[in-house]
Order: structure tokens, then C-alpha cells, then sequence
């Protein structure tokens, strides 16, 4: 399906990507709804819309507001739910010839577990990513992946019960990203990819109410990718295992960014808003960027930035 | 189909106090969009203002392959569009949306709008004319005062019958324009089934219109606004609350619901 | 010195404020340097770059990198160190009219606390802000203030010490922003000032070296906004403390919305740079908004949001 | 002193590719400004680009009461500030810095400029000439390309004594003006202490004229650039290492150093 040959082609966790674009959870619907701007099978891969077990309604409105260089959502996970997931969506994204990487979330472990052995029975999947950055009300609205101990534990049942190669997404709300880096990649991790959105929150001072109907939202957009470096950079440094990097990716300059700091592969989020075709303008980009530097295999440049 | 493509501006007029028509060229956008689709504009390049402005389809020019926009400056990124020039680029998806369900024949059709609501009715409108008859074609337009009417003169030439409110009295009636739609309407109770109602404007009018609607079940079709990301379907970042208690996306759900079906705010 | 009738005056921790716009540490030097360019007076006060036992000489260039509605720093806390602050610097913050707030700063407690009880025997300090947010060697890279347990022995440390009313500067790096306020509460602050700078990075491609020379910065700047009103908001509504907020505030808008999420004072950081005046259109912008929306004293503003 | 002020575009004239040269109106600036004292300039009104922009007072106009700035479009801020038009505002805080010391009497004096080091040097050789013996003035101007070779014919006019490089030898001498310049210095050996040295252009450069200051213990006064945050010497984020170990600040206890006193990386 995917040809191994190309210059730009990445291999984690023993599966091959034509090249080393996703698009991200969330900002990519379930694919179908890109399908008229541009050739979908151009992709490294998709990933998912994260998937609960029970269909959700998500957040009352508004769920999204534009902050400076970036935008803040509240969307509540609204998803259709595993089964019609599986019945109604899965289909299409099997179509086409590119990586489907599946995001999983859960209010509980024992949630996410169900939705994980479901997905086992469907063909067509690649990989699943899990998206332990959920507001948990037990842990008083910290999110579930902020504390070692609960990420550890989320991602090791998850681990036990996952028939494909699994990657942890991590929420970049914590005091020391690698010691969680460290705790699921112990639980099993196959790779990480960071950072899903920072917390944060908007006021219309005319109204004098937040913005978001949920008060907070996460913060995305080119304003985070400062943040978003600096994790990849941490945690490809310290822990030995693929990072997919995300957080303000614009351009082919961005993706390279996260690439020198580490980054095996890349997610392209809100900047799917701003130009549906970000992620392809950066898969031919970071071709052309390899022929023009003479640069063999992408993967060449992973890590290599020179700080000492 | 959502298609994004490049179009150049044709011209840009200045119509009122910070509002603005833009003519924009689009083959693809005139032969294509109906009343109530949307396109979805990215500003400039920089990235503040990040997301796409959504504006409706006000009208379309088939042998021209271009089509307008009616702008009001409300932000950064209407401020700059409304600074375009002729020959200036835009980054466009379109056309977006469901758009209104044309009347079916013998209706009685009105058409409610409150201030820049006119923008996607104008487009309806021009679609109506030659095809409905003049008497059964009623056009309510409201506005803060009169400096906010838009093409009170163009509607009169058209033929529409007019009917007009102003909320400081300036022009037309005193009042809300939904205060002047419900008066007709209870004048016509009973033959509500026989009106084909089409509304657009700010939030609160829009609730008032839904709650008419209910209460005299009425056919009824609002355009509604809402924040909007990715303006394809994909972010469920623009909901709107059904009577069953679940979500509709306005961007590729609507923007057009029918005015018993949604819950406003 | 400091007028207590106006509409703009507001007291926290005993202390009375002209109006509730301070300008930030390290945004805003000794003071002196913007002196030709309003009359410091207007401000509500002066927050010092943060003073250090020893001078410091400060990071290697570069230490400033602009993002996308952003800047990093990592400037490395140079400053002249206290005995010279004392000589050199103090006397011309004395003589304006307004209230000055010293930020102290130390890689160990008791650095903190011998500034503390050097400036002690100062007059004219109106109030100490205790920088908690640097880098800490021992706890492998992680901020001081970034752990509960540092952040309350520090703060406990330094109240014992200071004659002066202390507000503790919270770094926005945690899992748990509440839970740290907490902590600083308990040991003894009298308010709390949030965010310092995210964790940032930036790379330049084209040489695959960081931008910064000391790899990762601090970011700052409108980007960081809605991280900043969420942090302020959540420890507004939990801790009774008075919070002090900043991070991206650029004008009066932006001021109100942290006025309206619980914060009794603001600061204004980076946006100094951007237009030095940014901090008096503020006090001239609340003024205005006061006046026209008939509100008595801007406290009565102080975490009105309607957020239910 | 520095000051706040908006200042309008008088001109702005392309030069060459890339290069534009823009007048801007300020009877402050024209009165106040030395040579080496740069403007802090605000790009726009919105946030990206966030911070000013530094730009050397290229020349002045006392009785036209404006000033020139010569730059070079390299990135958004630059680009955004090439597409001014006159009557467009800017808001500016300047002059900022510590200029260049003019030369004692009786000194030779040699201007080294390399590409866009030739913006502050301009301003400093207009004030030099008629004061200076034109003997005893030397120019020496370095550039990629013919193309990017600027005020080659003024200069003649001005009866500067003119020395040119090209590193593809499309025009002058091919090769780095550094090593021009230190052919002319070796050949001078013997008077060094006569002769004052001015220089501005490419880090790499003005590396390479702080080695050759430091070898023959030549009094040179070189211009430096670095990322400028406030520009008013209060965040410290523009340092340039000393020799003793210390750090100075690039944008108030410069631009303007001694080649010798610097440790350029
Ligand atoms: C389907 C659709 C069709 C639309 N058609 C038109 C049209 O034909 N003509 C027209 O002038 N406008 C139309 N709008 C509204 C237009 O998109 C907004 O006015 C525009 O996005 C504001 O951008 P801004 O950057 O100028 O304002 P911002 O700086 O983003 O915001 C300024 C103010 O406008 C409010 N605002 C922001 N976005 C919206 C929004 N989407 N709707 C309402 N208020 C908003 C903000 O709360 C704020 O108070 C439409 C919106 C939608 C969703
Ligand atoms: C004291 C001083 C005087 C200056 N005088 C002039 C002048 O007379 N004419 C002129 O054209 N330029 C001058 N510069 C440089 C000018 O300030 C930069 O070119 C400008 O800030 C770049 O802004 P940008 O937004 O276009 O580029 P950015 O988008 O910010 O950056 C584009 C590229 O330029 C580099 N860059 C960014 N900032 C600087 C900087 N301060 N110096 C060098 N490279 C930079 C970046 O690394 C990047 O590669 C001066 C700088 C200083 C500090
Ligand atoms: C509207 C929106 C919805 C999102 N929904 C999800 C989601 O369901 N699951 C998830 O793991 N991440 C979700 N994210 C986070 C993104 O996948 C991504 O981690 C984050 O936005 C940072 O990348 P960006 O700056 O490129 O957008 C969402 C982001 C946005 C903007
Ligand atoms: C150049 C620079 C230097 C700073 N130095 C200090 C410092 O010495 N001590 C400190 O507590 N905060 C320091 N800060 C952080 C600011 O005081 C402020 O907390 C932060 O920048 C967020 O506010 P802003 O977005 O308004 O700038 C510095 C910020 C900048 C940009
Ligand atoms: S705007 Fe994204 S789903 Fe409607
Ligand atoms: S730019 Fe701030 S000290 Fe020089």
C-alpha cells in the first residue's frame, strides 16, 4: 500500500508512512470532510477525531474562539461513538491509501479499554493514538494524562488490550513532560506525540463572560509551537522512543523545526483551518527540501540539531 | 462541493458607515453557489488573523463569473478585507452550507431580515423575482436606524412589497422588525401553511424568530452565524442546539435550519 | 505620596496603589531607562528586573528570539546584584512617585534570603515579588517554584525574613496551578503574581542550531494570553489571595479581562517593548472605562466574571 | 534623549532589489541624530510581527526637518516597512544609542562598509566631508554582487577615495573588503596610530575587522546588530561580550563599540 522507497518515508513502531505528515486529532474530522480539497492518499496518515465509547454531544457553543496567533476549543470530544465509527466512518478512511491512525479517548481506563478491544476487531487500522489529555473530574479537573501515575496506568491497559502498535499523546499542562514521557513509554508506549492544546480561557469584557460556554479551552495554533519545541526537544532527548510532533505547525520551516528537534514525524492541526492544504504543501516541501540539500532520507535529519 | 481556489477583487464599494460590498471573481462560485451558501475567506497572510472569515453568497453574476460579498467591519479581519482592493487575492473555500429551499409554487413567501441579514436574502430575493408573484412576495427589512437600511431604493424597483422598521424610528416603522413579521403573521393565522418564511440577522432577532415560528408553526428558514474554524465540517466547532437535544454543525448542517427545529440562545 | 480617593486606587496586602498597573520584572530594567519617555509617576507601580545576590553577568547571545505573537527570553537574570541595586538603582526609583515592588530572585532559599534581609534595611521598597520560576539545578532543570514542596520552603523562607509584604511569582509550567497558590498561601504570601513565561524554544533551520544560545527560553508576549486568564481565574476562584496578573497583556481590554477573572492587579510585560506607553493608556483606559460604565472603584470590577 | 513619535513617510524609493530607502518626516531626528544612532520602528498595528524593528539613521535633512533609513527586505518586518507610502504614520522611538566619535583632527580616516553597512556610514561620511581632507579619506565599499553595490557614483562625487570588492568580481576588485582593507593597513603599518577606522556590515565582517583592530591595535569603531527587544536598554536581550568577560548592551552602550574592546562569536 504505502512504497517504501521514497526519500520521505518513516518507519515507527513497525509501520511504514509514505512520509512523515499526519494531520491531527480533531482538526481533521474523520477525513471525509477533506475529501473535496485535495487528494487524501498524498497523507503520511490520519489521525482520527479522538472516539469514545458512547457517542457524545460535545460542549454547548460557542466552542471555539481566535486568540492572538492562535485559537482556543472547547469542542467536548463531540464523536459519534465507537460503533458508528466503525459502521459509518471507518469505510471511507480504509479507501484511501494512507495510514489511519485512530485516537482514542475515555473518561475512565476501563472506557478507554472497551474502545481499544472494539477497534481490535476492525481491519484497516494502523495505529491507535490515545488521548490521555482529557479533564478527569475525579483528579479535580487536571486531566487525566497530567498525573505519572494515572498516564502510566491509562496507557498500560491500553497496552494490554491494543492489537496494534499504540502511541501516547501527552498533554502539555504539566510540570515535567519527561518524567511522564517516561512513565507511559514504561507502560508500553509505542511512540509519543506532543503536545495536544494548552489550557487556557477568554473573557468578553462587554458581556463579562468567558468566551468558551466551558470557560477554558485548549490553546492551539503557531502561538504554542515555542512550547511544543521544547517538549519534543526534552522528551527526544531523554527518553528513547518515537516522537510525533505537534503544536503550531504552518509550513515546511515549522515541520522542519520539530524534525531537527527530534521529531520522527509530524501533525498538522489548526493550520488545517487556516489552509486545507498546509499538510501537503509541507509533504512536497520537505521533499524539495531534500533534494535541494542533498539529503538522502528524512529521517536523516531527526534529532540533529546541534546544541551543545 | 467545497472547492478552494484563488480569486481576484473586481471591486470593492463602500456602501454605508463600515459596509462594504465586495465583487469578487469566481466562475466557479457563481455558477455553483445558491442562496444561503457561504465562502470562507482567509484574511491575509500573517497569522493574526489566523482563521477564515465566513460571508454569504449576496449575489452572483453567471455571465460575469463573479460574485459579492456585503462586509461589515466588525474586527481585524473585516477591517482588512474591507481595505481591498481591485486585483488584490484571496484564498477562498466555497461554495459552503446548505442552502434555503427554494418555495414551492402559490406560497406566499416573506423574507425577513435585520441588518446585515440582508446579505444572504438579497441573493434569495434575486432568485424569487420573475418567479413568485410580486403580491405574494413580502420583504421586512430592520435595521438600528436608517443609515443601517440597506437597498430600500433596489427593492422598491424590484417590486417587493416593502415593509420597514427602524429601532429609533428614523425610517419606517418604530420598532423591531419581528414586531412588524409577527403583526402580518397574526393577521394571516389561518393561513400560516400556505407562508414560506426566510429569515437572517443578529442572534437575538433570530431567537425571536425561532420562538414565532414555533408558536404559529410556521415554515420558516434562518441563516445562522456562529464561530467558525475549519468552515468544512470537520472541527465541530460550530454547533448549534437541535429541539432533541443534540448538535447540528452550521457551517456544513446549515447554515440554514429550519427555525422550529433549532434552539437558540 | 500615593492618593487614595481616586477611582483607580486599589490596597493589597496593606499596601495602597495609585491605580492597579505595575509594569513587569525584567521588562521594565531599574526604570530609568524609560524615564525620557512618560512621567513614571502615572504608573501604579515598578516592578524591578530581578535582583540577585551577586551580580550576574546574564546568558549568551542570543537571548531573544521573536515568535509568532511572542518573544522568548533568555536573558539569564543579569542584574547588578543587590548591594549595587541598593547604591546605584534604588535612589532614582525612590524619587518617583509610585510604588516599587523588588523582584528577588536566587538559584538557592538562602540566597533568597540574604537579598531579603539586605533589602530590609532599604527604605523606600513598598513590597518584595519572589521570583520562583528559575531553573533549578538539583531538581534536574525543573523551575524552583515548579514543585510544591520548593516553592513553600522558599516563600516560608523568605517571609520569615522580609520586613517587606511579599508577593510570590508563580511560573505557569505546572500540572497544578491551584495547588501551588495553595502552598505559597500557607507559607506566608500576601499575594500571589501569575504567569511567568512558558517553556519555549525556537530553531533556526537553515544552521540547525537553537535560536537562543541557552537552547530553551522563556515566552512572553499576546500569544501566552489565554494561558495566563485561565491560570489567574483558577486561583482567583480557589485560594482567597490577591492575585496580581500578566502574561500578553497589551491594553485595556486585555487588562479588564484579567481584572474580570479575579485579578486586582495587572502587569504589564512585553508589551512595553512594543509601545512603551502601553502601561499609562491603560490607567488611562480603566479611568475612561470606569467613567463610562458609572463603576465607582475598579475593584468593584475584581473577578465579576459571570461564569456559572 | 530617546523619544516616542509618529512620523510620517515622506518617500520611499527603491534602490535596488531588495533595497529600498525610505524618507520619513521628523524635525526631532533631523536635529538629533549623530552618526551610529539608530529608530526603533513599529512595523504595524498588529501583533505578528510583535516587536520594533531597528533601522541606523542613514542620513538627515535639518532643513526639511526628516531623515532617511536605507533597508533591506529580509523577513516580514522589513517587507511589511518596503511597502510604505507616503502619508503612511509610523510610530518610532529614537535616536537610540551611542554614535560614532567623529576623528580627531589631522587623522586619516578609512569607512569600511560592507553590503548594508554602508546605511550608518553614509550618514557619518556626509558629516565628515568638507571637515576631512578628501586625501586622507578612504572608502571602501563590499558587496556580494555588482547588484548589491550601493552609492558606487555618489561617492565618487563626493570625492571619497573609493576601494571596492565584489566576491564574484562583477565589479571592482574580487574578493572580501576585509582583506582589502587589511592589504591598504599592512601597506600603512607604521602610521597605524594615525588612522581611524570606521566599519559597519555582516557579523562575519565585522568579526573579521575586531581581529584585524585587535592585531594591529587600531582605533576602530564598529557598528553591531543583534536581536533588539526594547531598544531602550532595559531587557538586556542584545548583549555583545567584552573582552574582560562582562557584557554590554548592543542597542545604549552602542551600536557603536570598539572593535578592540568586543569578543565577536
Ligand atoms: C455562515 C456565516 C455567514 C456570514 N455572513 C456574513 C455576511 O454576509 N456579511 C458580514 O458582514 N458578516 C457575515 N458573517 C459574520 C462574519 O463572519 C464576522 O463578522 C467576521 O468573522 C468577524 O471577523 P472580524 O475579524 O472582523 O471580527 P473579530 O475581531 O473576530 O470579532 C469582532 C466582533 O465580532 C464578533 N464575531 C466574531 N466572529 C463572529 C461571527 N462569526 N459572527 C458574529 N459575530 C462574530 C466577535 O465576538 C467580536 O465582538 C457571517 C458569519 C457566518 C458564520
Ligand atoms: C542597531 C541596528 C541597526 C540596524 N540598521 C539597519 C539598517 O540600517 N538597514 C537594514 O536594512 N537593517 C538594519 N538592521 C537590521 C534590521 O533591524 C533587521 O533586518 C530587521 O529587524 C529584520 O526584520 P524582519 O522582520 O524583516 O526579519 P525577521 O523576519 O525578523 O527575520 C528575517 C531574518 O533576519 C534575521 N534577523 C532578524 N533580526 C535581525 C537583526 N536585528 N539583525 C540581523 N538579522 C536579523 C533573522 O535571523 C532572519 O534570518 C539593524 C539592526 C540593528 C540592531
Ligand atoms: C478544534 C480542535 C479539536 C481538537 N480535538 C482533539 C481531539 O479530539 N483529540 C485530540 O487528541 N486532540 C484534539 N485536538 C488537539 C490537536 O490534535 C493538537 O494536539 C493541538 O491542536 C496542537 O496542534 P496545532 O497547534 O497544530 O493545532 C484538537 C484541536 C483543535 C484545534
Ligand atoms: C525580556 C524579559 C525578561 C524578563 N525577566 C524577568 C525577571 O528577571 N524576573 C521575573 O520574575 N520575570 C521576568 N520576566 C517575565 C515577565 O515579568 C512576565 O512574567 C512575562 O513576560 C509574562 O508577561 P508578558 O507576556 O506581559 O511579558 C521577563 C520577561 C521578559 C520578556
Ligand atoms: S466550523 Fe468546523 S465544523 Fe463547522
Ligand atoms: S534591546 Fe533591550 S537592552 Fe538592548
Amino acid at each position: 500500500m504505502v512504497s517504501g522507497s521514497s526519500h520521505l518515508s518513516v518507519k515507527i513502531a513497525g509501520v511504514e508512512f509514505s512520509n512523515p505528515v499526519l494531520v491531527a486529532s480533531g482538526t481533521f474530522g474523520y477525513g471525509e470532510e477533506y475529501e473535496s480539497l485535495f487528494d487524501l492518499s498524498k497523507l503520511g496518515g490520519i489521525v482520527t477525531k479522538s472516539i469514545t465509547l458512547e457517542p457524545r454531544e460535545g460542549h454547548p457553543p460557542p466552542r471555539t474562539f481566535e486568540t492572538s496567533c492562535g485559537m482556543l476549543n472547547a469542542i467536548g470530544l463531540a464523536n459519534v461513538g465507537v460503533e458508528r465509527f466503525i459502521k459509518e466512518k471507518l469505510p471511507f478512511l480504509k479507501s484511501l491509501k494512507t495510514r489511519i491512525i485512530v485516537n482514542v479517548a475515555g473518561s475512565t481506563v476501563s472506557e478507554y479499554e472497551e474502545v481499544v478491544k472494539r477497534l481490535n476487531r476492525s481491519k484497516g487500522i494502523d495505529m491507535l493514538e490515545i488521548n490521555i489529555s482529557c479533564p478527569n473530574v475525579k483528579e479535580g479537573g487536571i486531566a487525566f494524562g497530567s498525573k505519572v501515575k494515572s498516564a502510566y496506568e491509562c496507557i498500560k491497559a491500553v497496552r494490554k488490550n491494543s492489537s496494534y502498535p499504540i502511541i501516547a499523546k501527552l498533554s502539555p499542562n504539566v510540570t515535567d513532560i519527561v518524567e511522564v514521557a517516561h512513565a507511559v513509554k514504561k507502560a508500553g508506549a509505542d511512540a509519543i506525540s506532543l503536545i495536544n492544546t494548552l489550557v487556557g480561557m477568554a473573557v468578553d469584557v462587554e458581556r463579562r463572560r468567558p468566551l468558551l460556554a466551558n470557560i477554558t479551552g485548549g490553546l492551539s495554533g503557531p502561538a504554542i509551537k515555542p512550547v511544543a519545541l521544547a517538549m519534543v526537544w526534552k522528551v527526544a532527548k531523554a527518553v528513547k522512543v518515537p516522537v510525533i510532533g505537534l503544536g503550531g505547525i504552518m509550513n515546511t520551516e515549522d515541520a522542519l523545526e520539530f524534525i531537527l528537534a527530534g521529531a520522527s514525524m509530524i501533525q498538522v492541526g489548526t493550520a488545517n483551518f487556516v489552509d486545507p492544504q498546509t499538510s501537503i504543501k509541507i509533504v512536497d516541501g520537505l521533499s524539495e527540501y531534500c533534494k535541494k540539500k542533498g539529503i538522502r532520507k528524512i529521517t536523516d535529519l531527526v534529532g540533529k540539531l546541534k546544541a551543545d | 462541493m467545497i472547492s478552494q481556489f484563488t480569486s481576484s477583487v473586481v471591486s470593492n464599494q463602500k456602501l454605508g458607515e463600515k459596509i462594504f460590498k465586495l465583487t469578487l471573481s469566481s466562475p466557479y462560485i457563481s455558477k455553483r453557489a445558491k442562496p444561503g451558501n457561504f465562502v470562507h475567506i482567509k484574511v491575509g497572510s500573517t497569522y493574526s488573523p489566523l482563521l477564515r472569515r465566513a460571508f454569504s453568497v449576496h449575489n452572483v453574476d453567471k455571465q460575469k463569473g463573479s460574485f459579492e460579498v456585503l462586509l461589515k467591519v466588525v474586527g481585524r479581519g473585516t477591517g482588512i478585507l474591507s481595505e481591498k482592493s481591485p486585483g488584490d487575492i484571496l484564498d477562498l473555500l466555497g461554495p459552503i452550507g446548505k442552502g434555503f429551499s427554494l418555495p414551492q409554487e402559490g406560497k406566499t413567501v416573506m423574507l425577513v431580515a435585520g441588518g446585515m441579514g440582508i446579505a444572504p436574502l438579497w441573493f434569495l430575493l434575486n432568485n424569487l423575482i420573475g418567479k413568485t408573484d410580486k403580491e405574494k412576495l413580502l420583504f421586512f427589512s430592520g435595521a438600528k436606524t436608517e443609515k443601517e437600511l440597506l437597498y430600500c431604493e433596489n427593492l422598491k424597483d424590484l417590486g417587493a412589497n416593502l415593509m420597514v422598521t427602524t429601532d429609533d424610528g428614523s425610517f419606517g416603522t418604530k420598532g423591531l422588525i419581528t414586531d412588524l413579521f409577527l403583526k402580518e403573521i397574526k393577521g394571516r393565522k389561518n393561513d400560516s401553511s400556505k407562508l414560506m418564511v426566510y429569515s437572517c440577522g443578529p442572534p437575538e432577532m433570530l431567537k425571536r424568530m425561532s420562538e414565532i415560528s414555533k408558536g404559529y408553526d410556521l415554515s420558516c428558514q434562518i441563516s445562522l452565524e456562529g464561530n467558525m474554524a475549519c468552515g468544512v465540517g470537520a472541527c465541530w466547532g460550530c454547533p448549534v442546539k437541535l429541539e432533541n437535544g443534540w448538535y447540528k454543525r452550521v457551517c456544513v448542517d446549515g447554515p440554514v435550519f429550519d427555525a422550529r427545529e433549532v434552539v437558540l440562545e
